[in-house]
């Protein structure tokens, strides 16, 4: 194997773009994990179950419930319909997996969040049946080449986003009173209610939040991945490593895991790998959690007796 | 033991009206239903797989049902069928179940792995098997009545093979291909070939379940500058992916596949992408028997989408005929006689070909390759194992 | 302020369970014990007999994970490649060397009680969700080494002909004589669970869910203790999965998934994490519940998802903690004046 | 105080700490403290809030390391040892915030306390009868012994999460000395008490000395700190600032200043 600077640049844009995917999804672990302590098994479910919602809308003919439709919408009015649908979604998933159970402990929300994610995927297989489907992309073209480099727009596109929505993340949670809020709720909870921050409320908002980081994870990479029941689960894997790599309840560092672990595998897959590429990400996991238990970001937990 | 809540009532019901009347119930019934039972992966990450074999079967079914010339005895088909879903426990059980089931005959799901789980018992039950799994051990497995209705992976990897070294001259072959026993088997099967014809891989990748990305391995393979490229892959939608990034990478080379490259999934979900690739394939359209075209526009007749006819609905459709014709012509659905008939078999024309069975029960023994034309598969040659 | 009187309702004798249980417990654990030693005398549906073998073999695992997360409250997510790794040293040693069952499934249970231990020590630092992912990660590793270490594992293709184990001439190569291996099995891991659960390791054990600093103050070597814990879930999880090879004689790694872990999980949490017989009923329940729901076809699972949710928000100490509540309701009422 | 004296504790002293430190970041929270508590005695450490007496704690329990100095315990050193080494050695303790095991029964709790003087082990469990079964019934015995000394027996079965605070503390006190510890640390063990309550806990504070247990007490309760104590050691800013006996140090004017020019007429 030798060293290819083209080779290089190719598996750096790529690293990224997947990076950037991961550590959109670890956004969205790591909002829940600081709001209410626990981690979100269906997390990949809601990249994937948007992304059903949206080809519905986008393709000229698609089948639902066995009976072919032809909704076929603009696709800025799809988007935003897909966002909205999103935000009942986040609610009410709230309501049902999170909320009866806000008082007993992680396990059980770990558990419920598990079985959503179970009934989802098959529900998806119900409504829209087994194959693979394709998403429209937003590019005329899927390749551009400069020089020897050939770069999907997609990624391009995937990367941008995420520098976006990192900055309004970064806005939303220094600059506004809801972000105060959302800050003061994770950090503690009980003073934030003497305080006066509504909770429960914010606690939704929040389950909101991350169902859209989902959505958009899922918008952006349905056209290079296809969408199937299946799409959400290895993202939202990978996720939850980047975020404990990179510190849970750290969202600095659920940015940086996500791009490392993205970097890492694409790399690690060309010059290890490619048959181990999923051991090399949990290697690297692991040997961070020995080495640093709190993760890369994270604060060492003040021990207390 | 019959557990289908559905059926003891219905047998109830009809012992208790027989009983009310003073006749004995079995007086005046419809003709017994042959059952045949199927065991497809409907859930889980093979259910695409699954629905296509369920699909296959069900059309089968209804035709034969509708053509008094086709049914043996006036007695319908009926299908039990039990979910696979993913793993090797639960088809275990979901065979084991079928088993008590009381039919005549089982379509086995496509998966190689599960075919192998559910051998022993397998072993235990002398009923026809009808598989569509390729990995070549699958009909030498000990199984009595094992038949298997698809080309094996050795016949599949030779003519890949062959046609990329003879027919595209070859020098340099790549090989790329997934982690799951479908891919390790079909790559075995392309090593061996091109050592048979003195040759190594100058790259054999090897991608991870469920990746979405493939950068890696296709920069790789590029590194290994090949003249040829073929590609052993089972699930449509990495297949797609594949191609998609094949072409954003520019890696120009011919490209040969396994059969889910020529699947109709696959080549609609990649596209332009998959223009000109080659693959070897049970069946191309147009270049079948009369038997094809009618499956192919009753299939889309009844579920308004064409069939994946190789991997997915055709092998299944042409099981159930096969078993139809058998019994019909044997004038029995005796599982031992019927073993007989199938064993014998010999130019019977199906959706996927001609199938004659040899001593393992291997009904199909040349594959096609085909070439994309536009997102038409072509036919380009025919090979045998 | 004085101590409520009524907070001794539940008694000693309930909660410990442990010396006096009464005579009536022994009593039905015998009655329950024959009438499970004579089930395959009744039952002759192969199917069902083979659900009942496979739920068996899973409650052993789920046990194992019960003393793991239910008893030291520590979070493992690699159950599945414990049982991998348990069902591919028994494969290998029959297969490979042409050893018989017994010693094999012997073996089996000390491979993997040697990795937990392996795993088990680096992984004491952490807790709590990091523990999780450390354990999904090692649960991946395996898979990924199962599947590429071809020439040990026969890689993806999976590994067949494994010999069901036999004494003398008499072979269990049926689902109803495997049942009794099973059964001892499963009785053989009660009692060595109910147990430590009921002495002092057990007592150690619970401490340290509890309350770790705690327990590491009253004198417990939390280390140590952790270790155990896992070095007996891998045990339980080695045994099952020997018992799971030779009775369906082939083995492949896609069995052995990071799913199949989570599903683990949620036997054990359905059933009651804390409690043997929760891990026991978990398992068998959740195993029968999707062929149960098989009528429905492909909505079943989806049925199940949901089935899952419901069950851990309206029954939150699991199946026993139910049992329990209505056990209470219906004796309680003479004396609750 | 003379040097005599000083010579004669050290002499019969079970623990003494010397040139104890311990930081947190910058934070220095025990600044070179030495400390002698003498066999037999209820020995508290008090202070202002944040003056370093429960890091003290922590640390001669080993649940902080500490950055220097040492503690010696009956002549062996304990920096260093884990905490459950220490327990062993006879060294156990209660916690200012109750961490009882909440799951478990109230005897359960106490019964865990047994573990060092216990022996059954993984192999022991399975054996059944014999040895296992004496050892088990000991356990039991010996821990409704000690909540009938508490005066928790009526509460036995209970889940100890059930029970009013009070009486957690003195669950957790009953689980401290099941372990028969030559010297017991007590945080602020009237902490949320009533009244009624600290009475009852001063009695049991002075029997458990009686069993000859040694005591060291944190405590803001001064009335039950000048009513128990045998010798006082005051604590500001991570500092020792004056050791003795409650009269003394009731009128030291470094320990009035440092508790903001109060006084401490309570004794």
């Amino acid at each position: 194997m030798h060293f290819d600077p083209v080779a290089n640049m190719q598996l750096l844009v790529s690293g990224l773009a997947f990076g950037s995917i991961y550590a959109l999804v670890a956004l969205g672990f790591v909002l829940i994990y600081n709001a209410v302590g626990v981690v979100n098994f269906a997390q990949g479910e809601f990249v994937m179950f948007p992304s059903y919602i949206a080809v519905t809308f986008l393709l000229p003919a698609i089948t639902v419930f066995g009976t072919v439709v032809h909704w076929q919408l603009p696709i800025v009015g799809v988007y935003l319909l897909v966002l909205v649908l999103m935000v009942g979604f986040g609610l009410l998933f709230n309501r049902i997996a999170y909320h009866p159970l806000r008082d007993r402990g992680w396990m059980p929300v770990v558990i419920s969040t598990i079985g959503v994610s179970i009934f989802l995927r098959n529900a998806a297989q119900m409504i829209w049946g087994s194959q693979p489907i394709v998403m429209p992309s937003l590019f005329a073209v899927d390749t551009i080449s400069v020089g020897p480099l050939h770069i999907r727009p997609q990624d391009l596109l995937i990367i941008g986003v995420t520098a976006v929505l990192i900055a309004f993340q970064f806005f939303l949670f220094e600059r506004t009173t809801l972000g105060k809020q959302m800050r003061a709720t994770a950090q503690d909870r009980a003073t934030a209610r003497l305080v006066g921050v509504r909770v429960g409320r914010i606690v939704a908002i929040t389950f909101v939040y991350s169902a859209l980081l989902g959505t958009i994870s899922g918008l952006l990479v349905a056209p290079l991945f296809t969408v199937t029941k299946e799409m959400g689960a290895l993202i939202a894997l990978k996720a939850f490593a980047a975020s404990i790599v990179g510190g849970f309840g750290s969202i600095p560092g659920a940015i940086v895991g996500g791009l490392a672990i993205g970097v890492i595998e694409t790399f690690g897959g060309f010059y290890i790998s490619s048959a181990y590429v999923d051991a090399i990400a949990f290697i690297i996991l692991i040997s961070v959690l020995l080495v640093r238990p709190q993760g890369l970001f994270g604060e060492r937990v003040a021990e207390k007796a | 033991m019959r557990l289908d809540r559905k059926n003891f009532l219905a047998t109830t019901g009809a012992v208790a009206a027989g009983a009310a009347i003073g006749f004995p119930a079995i007086v005046g019934a419809a003709p017994e239903p042959i059952r045949l039972g199927t065991i497809p992966c409907l859930t889980g990450s093979n259910a695409l797989l699954g629905q296509q074999e369920h699909e296959g079967a069900a059309l089968a079914v209804e035709e034969i049902n509708a053509r008094p010339d086709k049914v043996y005895g006036g007695r319908p088909f009926e299908i039990v069928e039990e979910d696979a879903t993913n793993d090797n426990q639960s088809a275990v059980s979901a065979l084991n179940k079928l088993l008590g089931e009381n039919v005549v005959a089982i379509v086995c799901p496509v998966l190689s792995t599960q075919v192998q789980a559910m051998a022993p018992v397998m072993k235990t039950h002398e009923i026809p098997w009808m598989t569509g799994g390729t990995a070549v051990k699958n009909t030498q497995l000990g199984v009595p009545g094992m038949f298997r209705l698809r080309g094996s992976d050795g016949i599949t990897g030779a003519g890949m093979t062959n046609f990329a070294v003879k027919d595209k001259k070859g020098k340099k072959i790549a090989i790329l291909h997934a982690s799951d026993a479908f891919g390790v088997g079909g790559a075995d099967q392309i090593v061996q070939s091109l050592k048979k014809l003195g040759m190594e891989p100058v790259a054999n990748e090897q991608y991870p379940k469920d990746a979405k990305d493939f950068t890696a391995e296709i920069l790789k393979i590029k590194q290994a500058a090949p003249d040829v490229v073929l590609m052993y892959i089972q699930n449509p939608s990495d297949t797609a992916i594949i191609l998609k990034q094949v072409h954003s990478l520019a890696l120009n080379v011919p490209i040969v596949g396994s059969p889910s490259l020529g699947n109709q999934t696959a080549m609609e979900v990649a596209g332009k992408d998959a223009y000109g690739t080659y693959c070897a394939v049970d069946f191309i359209v147009g270049f079948n028997s009369n038997v094809a075209t009618h499956f192919l526009t009753s299939f889309f007749r009844k579920y308004h989408h064409l069939p994946d006819v190789g991997t997915g609905s055709g092998w299944v459709y042409d099981a159930v005929y096969m078993l139809a014709d058998t019994y019909k012509k044997q004038k029995g659905t005796d599982p031992k006689q019927t073993i007989a008939s199938l064993k014998g078999i010999k130019n019977w024309d199906g959706v996927l070909g001609t199938f004659s069975a040899d001593a393992e029960g291997n009904m199909v023994h040349s594959v096609s390759i085909g070439q994309n034309q536009d997102g038409k598969l072509h036919l380009v040659k025919k090979v045998s194992g | 302020m004085t101590s409520n009187p009524n907070v001794t309702l539940s008694g000693p004798n309930v909660t410990l369970s442990s010396s006096k249980g009464g005579a009536s417990r022994p009593v039905a654990i015998a009655v329950l014990i024959a009438v499970l030693a004579l089930l395959p005398a009744f039952v002759h549906s192969d199917y069902l007999l083979s659900l009942v073998d496979t739920a068996g073999i899973y409650a052993i695992v789920v046990m194992g994970l019960g003393i793991l997360l239910g008893f030291a409250g520590q979070l493992s997510l690699a159950q599945a490649a414990f049982l991998g790794i348990g069902a591919y040293t028994s494969g290998w040693l029959t297969t490979n060397l042409g050893w018989p069952a017994w010693p094999s499934m012997g073996a089996a249970m000390m491979m993997s009680a040697l990795v937990g231990l392996a795993v088990g020590y680096p992984c004491l630092r952490l807790s709590g969700h990091y523990l999780a992912l450390a354990t999904i990660g090692f649960g991946i590793i395996t898979q990924l080494v199962l599947i590429n270490w071809k020439s040990v594992t026969n890689g993806s293709d999976g590994m067949g002909n494994i010999p069901p184990p036999q004494i003398g001439s008499f072979v269990f190569d049926s689902y109803g004589r495997y049942y009794y291996i099973v059964l001892v099995a499963v009785l053989a891991c009660a009692y060595v669970a109910w147990r430590i659960k009921t002495t002092r390791v057990g007592r150690a054990l619970e401490a340290i869910r509890e309350n770790e600093i705690a327990a590491r103050a009253t004198g417990i070597d939390a280390t140590r203790y952790k270790i155990i814990a896992f070095v007996l879930a891998g045990a339980y999880a080695g045994l099952a999965g020997s018992l799971l090879a030779h009775l369906t004689k082939f083995i492949s790694p896609d069995s052995y998934s990071f799913d199949q872990s989570v599903v683990f999980l949620v036997m054990l949490i359905v059933g009651g994490s804390a409690s043997i017989s929760g891990a026991i009923l978990g398992a068998v329940l959740l195993w029968f519940l999707p062929e149960v729901l098989r009528p429905l076809k492909t909505s079943y699972i989806m049925v199940y998802g949901a089935a899952v949710v419901a069950m851990v928000v309206f029954m939150p100490r699991g199946l026993v903690g139910l049992l329990d509540t209505l056990r209470t309701r219906f004796t309680r009422r003479p004396d609750a004046a | 105080m003379s040097s005599a004296d000083d010579v004669a504790a050290a002499a019969s002293g079970l623990l003494e700490v010397r040139g104890l430190v311990k930081r947190f970041g910058g934070v220095t929270a025990v600044n070179a403290l030495n400390m002698t508590v003498r066999a037999g005695d209820v020995h508290a450490l008090i202070g202002p809030n944040g003056s370093g007496k429960t890091t003290t704690l922590n640390v001669i329990s080993a649940l902080y390391r500490a950055d220097g100095g040492s503690i010696r315990f009956d002549g062996g050193e304990l920096a260093g040892l884990p905490a459950h080494a220490i327990a062993r050695l006879g060294v156990a303790r209660t916690f200012q915030n109750i961490r009882l095991f909440g799951d478990l029964s109230v005897v359960e709790n106490v019964m865990i306390g047994r573990h060092v003087r216990t022996r059954v082990g993984f192999v022991g469990a399975l054996l059944p009868g014999g040895a296992t079964a004496r050892e088990e019934r000991e356990t039991r015995e010996k821990a409704h012994e000690l909540l009938r000394f508490v005066g928790l027996e009526h509460v036995a079965g209970a889940s100890a999460r059930s029970l009013p605070y009070g009486d957690q503390r003195r669950v957790e006190i009953a689980r401290a000395l099941a372990s028969e510890p030559r010297l017991l640390l007590l945080d602020e063990p009237a902490a949320g008490m009533n009244p009624a309550e600290t009475d009852t806990l001063v009695v049991l504070l002075r029997s458990i000395r009686e069993r000859g247990t040694t005591l060291l007490l944190i405590e803001h309760d001064m009335n039950l700190v000048m009513s128990v104590s045998d010798r006082i050691t005051v604590l500001n800013f991570g500092q020792h600032i004056a050791e003795g006996q409650p009269a003394e140090i009731a009128r030291n004017p470094d320990v009035i200043t440092a508790y903001l020019g109060g006084t401490l007429d309570a004794a």
